[in-house]
């Protein structure tokens, strides 16, 4: 659901039909009868945009028939936890929370913590932003276990919560809102109940379906949910699957070349909160329980990493150096940034934001305010040449002689021609071997960013400025070897592991970093993926046998501590014991007296699992969790069915609209959800609910021959012939009404453009009954643009600037559009 | 300057030695032996020639299969699965598949091309001028817009005139010292890549 | 009618890919009346032989159409 | 390269004197095409259409001179209440199958062939030989499926070699190596056939009623004396939705009847003329 494994990830659906010859059941939730639906046992259409309403009547189902996992929900999850009595949740403030606080368009969070005790978020944002910051209530936290009451009675447990926030899910207003049948989500929800327990595990497959949505958060939060409460989360065969688009995207937000995280899930400084000095920031993020306690660890390896030697106790090891974001720097708002000529220079290394960025008009024009543009791909992209090909230049809105943007294209190593490691959507760290050197002039990114930083090094080498401080204390020096200079990968992958300093000798696992400066670790998750100056563990490539236990620990590293499934303390049940022979996976060693198992084990490896904490002497990170609590990154240890911090559209997911949506959200006053990031400006207008100027539902979505912004397979001639075009697929019942016919040209249009495509018209769309009114889904693969061998319109013309509160993620899954038949440009 | 073409002389020698009737008076298969040419007979798969050959992870989506690329002479000649992988076993998708494609595609860059402020077409400049010139304007950017604190007094230490995008496609070192040199060095905050896209 | 330089880097059948000197990677195939054999062009891939392609594009397909192969001092 | 890495891809260790082929099971395929992208880069075959055909998913259109391996997409969709919620195990309601040259046993390709460039190779495989083939292109229409054809620039005929270079060292053939969802089957024809029977009798009591099998002996696909097709396939609809002949047969099965036929009518005439021209005096 919220993905389409036999289209994009194709090797990943070899193993669902390897659980299908084992009895699996398949079932499909899309907006489309995909070629993943055509495997499947079941495929249930939704509407673009429903899938909460989907799944929260599965949790409706599950709560109302009694069919939750009962040991395994009332000792791993939060279900019996007591929360503040002030809370109210949607069914009773018609689709709000308490705490809503309209001048401000925020939620406050006091009402959402546990009675009587504050609970820090889990994710890179611990800081609980209550009205009173890290309040005695908070210290609750060493003093006890959070207020329970085991017998599920007390009104305000977890358990009566979901309960009443649910009761209204009903498998009828799940047909109103999705559009799927009752009968096929009843034999969905009847199937995954079935595939649950001691014995069976169901997982949930998901991608950009689910999170290129306003509500994206809440919809994979929704699959968490009902994975605690079925007992599927941290064992063989079960959770909740990212499948994740790009070979290191997975990389790329661990060591983020993102603007709100520091290396592993650090939060980035905010000039807004208490994180002036580094002690503020050590105490205002530092959880008192669980394993974030051991946050000043990974905070100061990280800067002994950056700065070396001029990290000092006394400069507050150069924290000062890093810089404060002011707010929400991420790619939705940065390209707003750049239509206003804050921005002046830009890197693109490798991706292509015309075709991949939202209101694609928008971004070609605001380039043209750009002082200098620097792109480094394997060929010319539209990004590249938007300043002669760009759909402001084609509409003689501008001429290239008025852009003053100064332009390079700079060509890219590409695999084989560089060696390194990409980080998999199983947090498998795999080393690529260099075969070959890059051809004429192009290089790797590593050796374009080295010798960038070793010029400006150079450059700044004699100011006494203050500001210039942190570019000549970084540690910049790297072995390189060959003509072209190539740094060494597996130098920075020894940086990243970590060592300990000043002797530099490999850190062995995350257990043996320190808060005295005594140890560097650039990404304190990847510990123990160099242990040692010769062994490289991304490196090592040796799959277990056809005997087993087929958790292929010497294949690769994944992080953290080469754990293939985290959270494996909850495969086994709370005394220890493997849950079933079949799902057995970690147990508690008797004679040992030590956890042991196929994996590497996600506990403290003597902890009894009957393991109480001593409350008299007020214990920190994990001596506060006793012996049956798998989710050790969360305060209390306990899956967290309820949320209390760190969420900001609220601590249970409710079903929103879209926020372009042809219908009124069918179960609550509330349309759209209320934090959900709007930048309303002229150059990024959103269409009012049920605007009749665009009655059709668009979805956007990817094809398996193409990939991302299309550039490595439309410019690649054996993969531009497979989907030569750019087209959209919409139903025959549309296409009549609209005398349409096959492959003819057809425009699409938003408040934000207007595009052309061909029409392939298809039974594997259906229209939709949506609370007594039909809706037509319209579908566009968004890879196309002028550049390459395959061409078309980029469909992100028609998007807008939207994202997710908590992680401005864009809404391309479903918007509203028009449609005509004809042609945009007079042939 | 000799051109390649089989000359008479040699189209008459190949007919007699692959000539087929003698051997199928001789008793062989008409449609098998008898007519199998020297040419067939030697045939071998490419990968025989190859003079180096490593494991790379294909380039493509993040499942991770692995791939062996063959090269000869410094140049790719080949990439297919890597039967050892547990991931993939052997087996690739058709992007995967096209990995040795995009190595080779013609619509391949391999020199720099500079615009040149309100210009109407590239012009080629060399690698090191390029690296220098956007040292330069890197240097001259922060310089203009380094920001200490902020009115209030508040500690900021950045500058909001540059930004970076990538890369998801892009190894972990790579991103590692993007992250590094940009924010750590530089103090840019505008710092993203597809992971929201 | 255009010639360019290079190694043959792979070859299959009739049909070779030339790594130009220029830089760059181009697909061919050999017409009839030039007149060479697979079994020629494969030696030309063993012995990386320093070649001269004259060639036409060809509209139906995202290749070269050689009309002759010359071999070039190293 | 790993020396008989088909054992690793495909169980497999090809030895000459053996007969291998495919065996394609539509039930598992996804219609990725990974089959023909993997066969265009082995073969350095080159793209040859860049135009929507609007046939589904399948842009490929047909096997060709320079496509070796064709993905067709077949959109069944509605069934009874015209919606495709529960259905069969497997590939349903929208039909791929990945087709290629059959490698019939007794091939009438090979058999029009006058020059022995298409023979049989040792294992069991037919493939045209470059340096003997002249162009002349009987081949072309003797084919019952529509396989090989000219290529208007080297002048010679091309289908699919089953990968014979890669054969000889011991490698799996390129498609098969790549599929996804092991779709394609490489191995020894008598075993492939046994686990296709298998296969079939197994999706039987899955309820998959409708998979029988195309190309094994008397089976439809191997009719018309071809023998049997040492690559074959599982298939769910009938052959014409995948626009497979129902009855394919050998050319030369009719060699007889048309010489007659054609000595018959040349008497007819022969007499015709001699009686207009004996009438006339």
């Amino acid at each position: 659901m919220g993905s389409n494994l036999a289209e994009n990830h194709p090797i990943a659906f070899r193993f669902v039909l390897q659980a299908k010859d084992k009895g699996a059941t398949i079932i499909h939730v899309d907006p489309r009868f995909t070629r993943t639906s055509a495997l499947a046992d079941i495929y249930a259409p939704i509407r673009a945009g429903s899938d909460i309403a989907f799944l929260g009547g599965l949790i409706n189902y599950i709560l109302e028939r009694d069919l939750w996992f009962k040991e395994y929900a009332l000792n791993y999850t939060n279900l019996s936890t007591i929360i503040d009595e002030r809370f109210q949740d949607a069914s009773a403030l018609d689709g709000l929370f308490s705490g809503w606080d309209p001048d401000s368009r925020s939620y406050k969070y006091d009402s959402w913590q546990y009675q009587g005790e504050d609970v820090p978020a889990s994710i890179a944002e611990h800081y609980v932003n209550t009205t009173e910051s890290y309040s005695e209530k908070l210290r609750r936290l060493e003093k006890g276990p959070p207020p329970r009451d085991p017998t599920l009675k007390h009104p305000n447990t977890v358990y009566q919560i979901l309960k009443r926030h649910y009761a209204v899910y009903t498998p009828e207003k799940v047909e109103a809102t999705t559009g799927c049948p009752r009968a096929v989500f009843l034999k969905i929800a009847e199937a995954l109940t079935r595939a649950s327990g001691r014995e069976r595990t169901g997982a949930f497959c998901y991608a950009v379906g689910w999170t290129h949505h306003t509500t994206g958060v809440q919809m994979i939060r929704a699959a968490a949910v009902i994975q605690a409460l079925l007992g599927n989360t941290g064992r063989p065969g079960g959770g909740v699957f990212a499948f994740r688009g790009h070979s290191s995207i997975q990389g790329s937000t661990d060591i983020p070349t993102l603007y709100n995280m520091l290396p592993s899930y650090l939060p980035q400084p905010q000039a807004h909160k208490p994180h002036a000095t580094l002690d503020e920031y050590l105490q205002s993020e530092t959880p008192p329980t669980g394993f974030w306690n051991n946050f000043p660890k990974y905070a100061v390896s990280l800067l002994r990493a950056w700065y070396g030697d001029h990290a000092t106790k006394s400069n507050q090891w150069g924290f000062p150096w890093i810089p404060r974001i002011v707010g929400d720097h991420s790619q939705l708002p940065m390209t707003l940034a750049i239509a206003d000529g804050v921005i002046r220079g830009l890197f693109v290394l490798g991706q292509n934001p015309v075709i991949g960025g939202s209101n694609s008009a928008m971004i070609q024009r605001a380039f043209a305010n750009l002082d200098w543009l620097v792109v480094r791909d394997f060929t010319e992209t539209e990004t590249a040449s938007f300043w002669y090909a760009g759909k402001p230049v084609r509409s003689g809105e501008l001429r290239p002689q008025d852009i003053k943007t100064e332009v390079f294209l700079m060509p890219g190593a590409l695999i084989g021609e560089k060696e390194g490691t990409f980080t998999g959507t199983h947090r498998l760290v795999q080393f690529h071997d260099k075969i070959v050197e890059p051809p004429g002039e192009a290089r790797s990114e590593l050796g374009f960013i080295y010798h960038l930083g070793r010029r400006l090094q150079a450059l700044y080498a004699d100011s006494t400025d203050e500001k210039d401080a942190p570019v000549k204390a970084l540690t910049w020096e790297y072995p390189t070897s060959g003509e072209t200079d190539e740094p060494s990968a597996e130098a920075v992958l020894k940086e990243m592991n970590g060592f300990t300093w000043p002797d530099r000798r490999q850190i062995g696992d995350v257990h043996e970093l320190k808060d005295d400066g005594s140890t560097a670790c650039g990404v304190w998750t990847y510990a123990g993926v160099f242990p040692k100056d010769d062994h490289n563990q991304a490196r090592s490539r040796r799959p277990d046998g056809p005997d087993g236990p087929g958790t292929h620990l010497g294949w690769g590293f994944a992080w953290p501590s080469n754990r293939r499934t985290i959270y494996n303390r909850a495969a086994a049940d709370p005394e220890g014991r493997p849950w079933s022979e079949r799902k057995k996976l970690i147990w508690w060693d008797a004679e040992k007296q030590r956890w042991d198992g196929y994996d590497v084990v996600d506990f403290e490896p003597e902890k009894r699992p009957d393991y109480e904490p001593d409350w008299s002497r007020h214990p920190k990170g994990m001596a506060a969790l006793d012996g049956r609590s798998p989710f050790t990154m969360i305060a209390d240890g306990k899956s967290s069915l309820f949320v209390p911090s760190g969420l900001k559209d609220g601590p249970l997911p409710t079903h929103y609209e879209p926020i372009e949506s042809p219908v009124h959200n069918p179960l609550y006053g509330q349309q759209s959800s209320p934090v959900a990031k709007q930048w309303r400006r002229p150059d990024n207008h959103y269409h009012p609910v049920g605007d009749p100027r665009f009655p059709y539902v668009l979805t956007t979505y990817r094809l398996t021959e193409h990939h991302a912004g299309g550039t490595p397979t439309r410019s690649v001639a054996v993969t531009a012939e497979l989907q030569p075009e750019g087209f959209i697929e919409l139903t025959p019942e549309l296409a009549d009404g609209l005398g349409i016919k096959h492959l003819d040209w057809v425009v699409l249009s938003t408040l934000r453009g207007e595009i052309e495509a061909k029409a392939l018209i298809t039974e594997r769309l259906r229209p939709l009954e949506i609370s007594g009114r039909r809706i037509h889904q319209i579908g566009m693969p968004w890879h196309f643009g002028w550049e390459g061998y395959a061409k078309g319109d980029i469909a992100n013309v028609l998007t807008s600037v939207v994202g997710d509160a908590n992680t401005t993620m864009h809404e391309g899954k479903a918007l509203t559009c028009n449609l005509r038949k004809g042609r945009l440009r007079p042939q | 300057m000799t051109k390649i073409h089989r000359r008479f002389a040699d189209r008459v020698a190949g007919f007699v030695r692959d000539w087929s009737l003698p051997r199928q008076i001789a008793g062989e298969s008409p449609y098998s032996k008898a007519a199998e040419s020297s040419l067939s007979q030697n045939l071998r798969p490419r990968l025989t020639e190859a003079d180096k050959v490593g494991t790379i992870i294909c380039p493509y989506c993040a499942v991770g299969c692995s791939q062996l690329a063959y090269a000869k002479n410094g140049r790719i000649i080949h990439v297919e699965g890597d039967p050892r992988s547990p991931i993939n076993q052997g087996t690739l998708c058709p992007k995967g598949s096209a990995t040795f494609g995009w190595l080779t595609s013609e619509r391949r860059l391999d020199h720099v091309l500079y615009r040149a402020p309100y210009g109407e077409h590239w012009e080629r400049r060399p690698l090191a001028w390029a690296m220098d010139r956007i040292a330069w304007l890197v240097k001259q950017t922060r310089d203009e817009t380094f920001v200490d604190e902020l009115p209030d007094g508040t500690l900021v230490n950045h500058t909001l005139a540059m930004a970076s995008l990538g890369g998801a496609t892009l190894d972990n070192e790579e991103n590692y010292l993007i992250k590094k040199l940009f924010c750590g060095g530089l103090g840019m905050v505008w710092i993203e890549n597809q992971a929201r896209v | 009618m255009a010639t360019v330089s290079g190694i043959v880097t792979v070859a299959q059948e009739n049909r070779f890919q030339l790594a130009l000197d220029e830089g760059g990677t181009r697909l061919f195939v050999v017409t009839h009346n030039a007149a060479i054999d697979p079994d020629q062009l494969a030696a030309l891939q063993a012995q990386q032989v320093h070649v001269a392609v004259t060639f036409r594009p060809v509209d139906e397909l995202i290749a070269g159409e050689a009309r002759a192969i010359t071999e070039l001092p190293r | 390269m790993i020396p008989d890495e088909a054992e690793l891809t495909a169980g497999v260790k090809i030895e000459p004197g053996k007969s291998y082929g495919f065996f394609t099971d539509t039930t598992r395929c996804i219609g990725c095409k990974a089959c023909e992208v993997a066969c265009k880069e082995w073969n350095l075959l080159p793209a040859d259409g860049l135009h929507l055909t609007g046939m589904s998913y399948d842009n490929t259109v047909g096997l060709s001179a320079s496509t070796w391996r064709h993905v067709a997409f077949i959109e069944k969709i509605s069934d009874g209440d015209g919606r495709a919620t529960e259905m069969a195990p497997y590939q349903s309601n929208w039909l791929m199958m990945s087709d290629v040259c059959k490698h019939c046993h007794n091939a009438p390709c090979l058999e029009a062939c006058p020059t022995g460039a298409l023979f049989r190779t040792e294992f069991d495989t037919v493939v045209v030989q470059q340096d003997i083939c002249n162009g002349c292109g009987y081949c072309v229409p003797a084919c019952p499926f529509g396989v090989v054809e000219l290529n208007m620039i080297d002048g010679k005929a091309h289908k699919c070699t089953l990968c014979y270079d890669r054969l000889k060292g011991g490698l799996e053939p390129a498609c098969a190596k790549a599929c996804p969802t092991d779709s394609i089957q490489f191995g020894e024809v008598g075993e492939l056939q046994q686990r296709a029977h298998q296969r079939v009798s197994e999706l039987h009591e899955l309820g998959v009623d409708s998979a029988y099998l195309y190309g094994v002996p008397n089976s439809p696909g191997a009719t018309g004396d071809l023998g049997h097709l040492n690559a074959f396939f599982l298939l769910t609809a009938e052959p014409e939705a995948y626009n497979l002949p129902a009855a394919p047969s050998r050319a030369s099965n009719r060699v007889g009847p048309s010489l007659s036929f054609g000595l018959a009518a040349a008497a007819g005439l022969a007499l015709a003329a001699a009686a207009l021209f004996g009438w006339q005096k």
